[in-house]
């Protein structure tokens, strides 16, 4: 099999747990995917347990360290699958296609960088963070998310070196009241960036790509779909784009240029 | 039992499979897709996505949900058209042909003329094909949507317009819908074989915003819980007419692979399963030698509608 | 919200059921053995196992099988005769039409005569009962096993024969087979209602045996398993008909059945959920409620068709 | 609910392990079942995690203990049911249609019985035994298994009272290497018995049935269909009578008179 060509894995859990409210950790034992994951792509995890819901479940990663062999996953409860997976205990097996979809892309002599990351989009972004610190470009992010109680993401994009975290909710329950827009306002008003990315519920991820347009700043975003395969096989995770037409999410995305998506 | 070996070779009314495992149109991709689970030369054909003579978009998102046991997509066909297939994915379908697997090119159209077109640019750009499939589970745009395989008079009349264009094995993709009817009809026209069943029509409904859950009113429903209905299909269709049935639906292992094939078909495809279970198909491969052997025939033809009630 | 209040009655072509609740056919016996289970004069109405003019016996074991969400039955019809039925369980019937519980009779028959012979006998002996179902999917003996209305020429036939035999309101359980032109036919014959789905058929195989899982070589697939397809035929036949639709197949839950609604049925049968969840339909009968509240209408026949796609 | 009418219950497990290969003995705890069941009759336990298989899974008690509040089933793993069910671990929730079906009859001033019970049929059986023990009925046993690792009750069938039990396996293993009928004969000709009970494959029964017919004592059966429900109302679950037509095993049953089976 040709290296990073999509294929599948044998897992186990290493470990598991809640880190905010509906919101787990999951960190998968994979050293061969480990080492062939780029910041951006994502998962297709076999959840083990009903046969009556017979397709996997598409999961971006946060971290994967090539040397211990393992993938993180940061994941919300919010149906069957993810409550099963929920219940996964360490030494558990699962299988795991990957890895799908392109990497978030780095700009050669990229400077500055705004990550956004609504709800459970952090997990990509956690991602797009390690990458961007490997590349040495510095960056900010603005965390936003419904309430106080599931908001999580701050002390890990800090510790990969964000120099500044911005955190909104809806209720004001942490940080500033409002959503992740309004975060990414202060911070385009502050410094200057060349490149946003980010992932969250689509119609966050059009008023983002919206506000980078009209600071004339470049903008990632990380398109979910309805997917049945996650590589290309089956033609249900359509993306609209601006030039007409279609893209798959899983094989021509998920990462786009906000400029190409049809919002 | 002893070392033994079981002859896997079927003839799928002129397409020489070396086994009888194939994949369902659209549900492979290009087969391409699939290198990086298995070898797919390894497996008996494969069908190619349906392609159209002009390019077709297909429907907005979503595009697809879960049901029980199965999925619902109302992908639409969306493809680039035959040429631009030939253009893509020509190279890789005349390799795989040469690695032994036979690529069974699939057309879909609008209308009895499209579907003409389409096999005739086929026929024309795309040599490498071992064999032609029509879906005739297409809408018919001139009939107000009908399908365009709905009748025995509607299937009949695409398959006379297809016929004289390609001397290569004709295969027809039968709706779910009339079986037995529709595949007499088919074989009178001059099909060389056909392929059945196509997804089921189902509807899932949003109960709060009242809306479907796909971008259209219905999808076609297909995994496992479409199985048992898709052998009894099968089993009739096989019963209707002396040529050869490639048996799919819901197949997600060798057992319902065995039942296809006891049951009348010749060929098995595996649909859905291809995408939760990337590997199926070439599992099918040695799970059926497997299964054979142990129900003691020297060749799998053997076992072919060889059900006994 | 605040405190509203949703009226859940429902016509049901006649029958004027207190909520949309209604059971299946054959999945619920006469009633009674769910009286354990919760109060069944909370119903809106149960439709009884389906009767014949003399009693029959039904197929031999196994009867029955499981396959992927949903089960496999042959049961082929076993019933005591209208006679029997009306001497063994009419006072429980009538009792529970006391209740307010409508008591739908199903009656089934392998001829156009046999139908109306039951007809006749229930008419005369069943005075308890609110309406007639006619179950026209069973095999018609003269026309080699022939689904009785598995064309609407067939359907039409055997509706318009039983029609002048009782102004009670008549039912007509459809095959999921031609739906909508099935529907058609019946409603021209003087149907006041339609129900459906009837189970798919559908086939088992044990590739080890060779033989079907069933004492048949095909059975009846229900449950989960076929809901989404159900809910697709309730919504052609509604759009196709303007008689009301009983809807049913696969409905396990409150969601279930408020799809059925959204896509056009005016009434909604529990059936193989009765067996695994004894106490299901006496929870839609809440649930339901607590949905309409929910969707902000006064009276659930505001939510009848009301999908938007 | 009148009482003993079928209902549905709440249990929770108390315990579950393995006894033998591939058998297992599951305690629930259901105290309002638990008082209302006569040994013979059957239960149907919907298993839970695996929504596609939708039915419940019919099992007979070996004991139920009205003032422990439990009840106890030995299954056998066979499939997806009961592979999940041998992994339930205490203080699961399930729940439980029942009492399903009609106990063992004991008739007035009966003498002396001998139980059959082959595999599994060794459920009921015991259940059986404690019935006949409360009834002051003398008994014996015959318990047949493919091998020894597999046979399992000859202790509890003693410590109910049985004056003597045979033990049979396919292969030897274990006792007398044959078939449960062996077994019986070898009671049959030792002493004198006026009611056989037989649980076990149905080939099994129908032999045990023509040995009892021969030896001119009674004989009760307990019969297993594929069944639906377990309660009456779907009419899968027929026993063809020697009389013509079909008893519902379930609700007719599943204990019948061997004379009244169709074999
Ligand atoms: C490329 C990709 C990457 C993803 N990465 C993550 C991740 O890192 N962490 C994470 O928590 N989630 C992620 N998701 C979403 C995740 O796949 C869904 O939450 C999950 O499939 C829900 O399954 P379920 O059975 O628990 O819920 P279901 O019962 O299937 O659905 C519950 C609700 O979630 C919605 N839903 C289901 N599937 C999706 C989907 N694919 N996209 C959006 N909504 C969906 C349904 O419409 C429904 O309202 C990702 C999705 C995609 C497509
Ligand atoms: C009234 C009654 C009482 C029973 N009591 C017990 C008991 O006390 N202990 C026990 O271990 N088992 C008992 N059984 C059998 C038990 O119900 C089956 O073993 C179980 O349903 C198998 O489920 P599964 O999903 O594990 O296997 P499946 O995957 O469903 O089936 C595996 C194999 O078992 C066979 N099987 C499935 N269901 C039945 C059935 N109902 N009867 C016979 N064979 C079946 C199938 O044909 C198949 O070959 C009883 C059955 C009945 C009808
Ligand atoms: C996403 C998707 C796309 C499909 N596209 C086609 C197609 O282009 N042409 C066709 O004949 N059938 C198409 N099918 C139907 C399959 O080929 C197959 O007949 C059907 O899915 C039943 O098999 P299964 O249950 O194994 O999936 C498609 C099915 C799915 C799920
Ligand atoms: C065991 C069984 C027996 C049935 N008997 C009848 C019957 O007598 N008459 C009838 O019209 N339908 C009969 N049906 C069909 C049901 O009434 C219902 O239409 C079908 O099962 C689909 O609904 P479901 O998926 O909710 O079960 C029977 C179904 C089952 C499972
Ligand atoms: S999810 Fe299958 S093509 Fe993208
Ligand atoms: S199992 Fe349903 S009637 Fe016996």
């Amino acid at each position: 099999m040709p290296t990073g060509q999509t294929g599948l894995h044998d897992v186990a859990v290493a470990s598991n747990e809640r880190v905010a409210e509906k919101l787990f950790r999951i960190v998968l034992s994979a050293p061969e995917l480990a080492s062939g994951l780029r910041a951006g792509q994502f998962l297709e995890v076999a959840v083990p347990g009903d046969a009556s819901q017979i397709l996997r479940v598409p999961l971006s990663f946060s971290r994967a360290d090539a040397k211990a062999g393992s993938v993180e996953i940061i994941y919300a409860l919010v149906g069957d699958a993810t409550r099963r997976l929920s219940r996964m205990v360490p030494g558990d097996a699962a299988t795991v296609v990957g890895p799908c979809g392109n990497p978030w892309r780095v700009r050669p002599g990229q400077l500055r960088a705004a990550l956004v990351s609504g709800g459970v989009g952090v997990t990509p972004i956690v991602a797009c963070a390690g990458m961007l610190a490997d590349a040495g470009v510095p960056f900010d992010a603005v965390v936003g998310a419904t309430d106080a109680s599931r908001l999580w993401g701050a002390d890990e994009l800090r510790s990969l070196g964000a120099s500044e975290v911005v955190l909104t909710t809806d209720d004001g329950s942490a940080g500033l009241r409002g959503v992740t827009t309004d975060g990414l306002r202060a911070l385009l008003a502050g410094r200057a960036y060349d490149e946003v990315y980010a992932c969250g519920p689509e119609p966050m991820m059009a008023a983002v790509a919206r506000l980078a347009h009209e600071a004339h700043v470049g903008c990632q975003v990380s398109m979910e779909r309805m997917m049945s395969c996650g590589f290309g096989a089956c033609g249900t995770c359509n993306v609209a784009l601006a030039s007409g037409g279609y893209a798959s999410a899983c094989k021509d995305g998920t990462v786009f240029d906000a400029e190409e998506v049809a919002w | 039992m002893g070392a033994r070996s079981v002859s896997m070779a079927v003839d799928l009314g002129g397409v020489r499979m070396k086994n009888p495992v194939c994949t369902a149109s659209g549900t492979f991709g290009f087969g391409s897709a699939f290198e990086g689970f298995f070898d797919v030369g390894r497996l008996g054909a494969i069908t190619t996505k349906g392609c159209s003579a002009e390019p077709w978009q297909g429907n907005p998102a979503p595009r697809m949900c879960e049901v029980p046991s199965a999925m619902m997509n109302t992908v639409g066909l969306a493809n680039p058209g035959v040429c631009g297939v030939v253009e893509g994915q020509g190279a890789y379908l005349a390799d795989l042909e040469g690695r032994g697997c036979r690529v069974i090119f699939q057309v879909a159209g609008h209308s009895v003329e499209e579907y003409a077109a389409a096999v005739e640019l086929a026929e024309e750009h795309a040599p490498w094909a071992s064999a032609f499939e029509l879906n005739v589970s297409c809408p018919n745009l001139a009939r107000g949507g009908a399908l365009v395989g709905g009748t025995p008079e509607d299937a009949s009349e695409v398959v006379r317009a297809v016929r004289p264009r390609t001397s290569r094995p004709l295969l027809v993709k039968l709706a779910p819908v009339r079986v037995a009817e529709v595949a007499r009809a088919c074989e009178d026209a001059g099909a060389d074989a056909l392929s059945l069943i196509n997804t089921i029509s189902g509807m899932s409904l949003d109960v709060h915003t009242r809306r479907s859950r796909l971008s259209r009113p219905t999808g076609g429903v297909s995994g496992p819980a479409i199985h048992a209905i898709a052998v009894r299909m099968v089993w009739e269709a096989a019963h209707a007419v002396s040529i050869p049935v490639n048996g799919m639906g819901g197949v997600a292992g060798v057992e319902d692979a065995a039942e296809m094939i006891l049951a009348g078909a010749t060929a098995v495809s595996v649909g859905t399963a291809n995408f939760y279970d990337p590997t199926c198909a070439s599992r099918l491969v040695d799970g059926l030698a497997a299964w054979a052997l142990e129900q003691g025939v020297t060749t799998i033809n053997d076992l072919i509608g060889a059900a006994e009630c």
